[in-house]
């Protein structure tokens, strides 16, 4: 399945999303979720970005909070507006979750 | 074009998780999908009609009332409200209230639901 | 057009402190009169998988009625058994939290005939994949 | 015996702080302390008035309509409650609404304070 | 100072309750909270029994999540009601907090 | 009875996804009027400390009014350094994030003759001991 994932909080506690699998995984750090994207946790990038997917920000959530895209932590994480998070979710995945 | 509904349980003001629901219903209508969008829990707060717009909170009545006038149906479960006291005459003008069966009625005729639970 | 929808509700989030997993189980009960919005051979099925901090739900021996005069969880998962909902657990959660087997919900004294399944959750993965909408609670 | 004040910013039916707050209030006065009860954000959907009773959701007015009449100051932040759409009119009878001084002034004259934080 | 704090979350990720330090210091375990007392965290009793103080848990808050007495993980937890709380607070503390 | 009641507001949690840190910083303002309820020589001082993901409110350049019409955290902790009160942030919270001290909210632009004061997590427990009463948010 090609399944999204929308990760709105900065601290992640339970297991359920290290044990997502799908043959195409994307990461949507939205609201406080942006904090993995550009903060680190104890001095290391967040152990969110160690998921084998593909990471997306919320340009609008990040620069609320004082960030921008020069403050990513990991060059891999692209960020988007609301009109790309649209086609994300309408044609290039199955299904999408809120965690 | 697709059909998208969008469920929400957060509560209006604090966790800016009803914020984005809306902002993603904007956005997706405007990209002329058709979008449906169920609140329920806390959710049903941002049916209430009167709120004031200030500065310091988010204000969100205004942009409903414009996705509703552009042909959103915006939908409030109608026990979860009851309990928190808004009744049909605390309700914003075409702000649905239904039972919850009506939410997943909609996602049977949609082709993506995101649903947004949490505070 | 003639479909059945398969949803599976995933919760994640332990009870009381988050209306949140209450509001699942009621809502996939609501499955039972969403046909009165369809169209003839339209219909949605919602299974229920409990997940993370999420199996905290399901225990019985729930006393929210008499320190809150508020329904149980464990009640609503009663009367989803009841309703023939599947109610899926998962089994490395219960473990990591020392909840035995014989502290989950029983819908029989409700007179269901579904019990819960605790599955691995490669179980419950492989049901992600096989429902066609997936709610994360 | 002392005074207490509890100040509370938790949702309605949620999170089931609100239902601690007030259960708090309720042992404290009867232990015969003077009890004040400051809600503000979210807790103001406390101050709503017409609440409905559901065994599905924690329901809370009666038990606060008691503490007001036995004497427990409950008031919500008029801001919080205005924005959210709560006015004077929405508002349980007794129930006092102050700007968020009130409950700083409360504080001073205290000899303890719980603040719940938090959803 | 004589400090009392109540935890009310199953999740603790932030290190403020780690640091605290008060020469009495009473950790009161309600609303959720009470997971800390009756059930293990991988296998192993919550990290928040490891601090330096007297437990208690809410009787009342444990029962509703269909826990009893017996099923707590440690004996230094004492059940206490809200009656007793309220006497926790307003005597035998200086400082009490939601954390 | 004079009395100048001392209050810490611990601040533990990040902006935004909760209304809790903005209520403290406008609770802690509204200090500059609650006397209309108060006797003579009675005063109550808040001071704002931030610990933990707390740390993440008092960042400039927040854009919530660009983005969300809401004004920002970041402009309460400037108004609350304009009416001279105290904001403590953590030292150590600030480093585990990797945030440099270039990166804090700046109330002179406002005209605030006040500034954030970066301090040891000691310290701060220092305040807390320090203060008649505590309020964590």
């Amino acid at each position: 399945m090609k399944l999204g994932v929308i990760l709105t909080e900065q601290a992640r506690t339970e297991s359920t999303y290290e044990r997502l699998q799908a043959e195409k995984l994307s990461v949507v750090l939205a609201g406080n979720g942006i904090y993995h994207a550009v903060v680190k946790a104890d001095g290391k990038p967040s152990k969110v970005l160690d998921k084998a997917a593909d990471f997306y920000v919320l340009t609008e959530d990040m620069e609320t909070r004082g960030f921008t895209a020069g403050d990513l932590v990991d060059g891999k994480i692209k960020p988007i507006d609301m009109s790309r998070l649209v086609d994300l979710i309408m044609v290039e995945h199955d299904k999408f979750v809120w965690l | 074009m697709a059909t998208l509904t969008i469920g929400c349980f957060s509560s209006l003001v604090g966790s800016m998780s009803l914020d984005f629901a809306v902002k993603l219903a904007k956005a997706a209508k405007e990209k002329g999908h058709d979008v449906n969008m169920w609140v329920s829990g806390n959710g049903t707060m941002l049916s209430k009609k009167g709120q004031r717009a200030f500065k310091d909170y988010s204000y969100l009545a205004k942009t409903v009332e414009a996705l509703i006038a552009d042909g959103v149906q915006v939908t409030a479960c109608e026990a979860c409200a009851e309990s928190r006291g808004f009744h049909k005459e605390d309700t914003m003008e075409n702000f649905k209230r239904h039972s919850m069966d009506w939410y997943l009625a909609k996602c049977v005729v949609s082709d993506k639901v995101l649903h947004i639970g949490g505070e | 057009m003639a479909r059945e929808l398969k949803q599976l509700f995933v919760i994640q989030r332990p009870p009381y402190k988050s209306e949140n997993p209450k509001l699942a189980l009621t809502h996939a009960m609501a499955s039972q009169t969403a046909e009165i919005y369809l169209e003839d051979g339209e219909s949605v099925v919602p299974t229920l998988a409990f997940v993370g901090d999420g199996v905290l739900n399901v225990l019985n021996n729930q006393q929210a009625m008499k320190h809150y005069g508020l329904s149980s969880t464990e009640n609503h998962v009663q009367m989803s058994l009841l309703i023939d909902l599947r109610v899926l657990v998962c089994k490395e959660d219960l473990e990591a939290r020392g909840i035995g087997e014989d502290r989950l919900a029983d819908g029989s004294a409700l007179g269901a005939d579904m019990t819960i399944e605790v599955l691995p959750f490669s179980a419950i993965m492989a049901e992600m994949e096989a429902a066609d909408q997936l709610l994360f609670f």
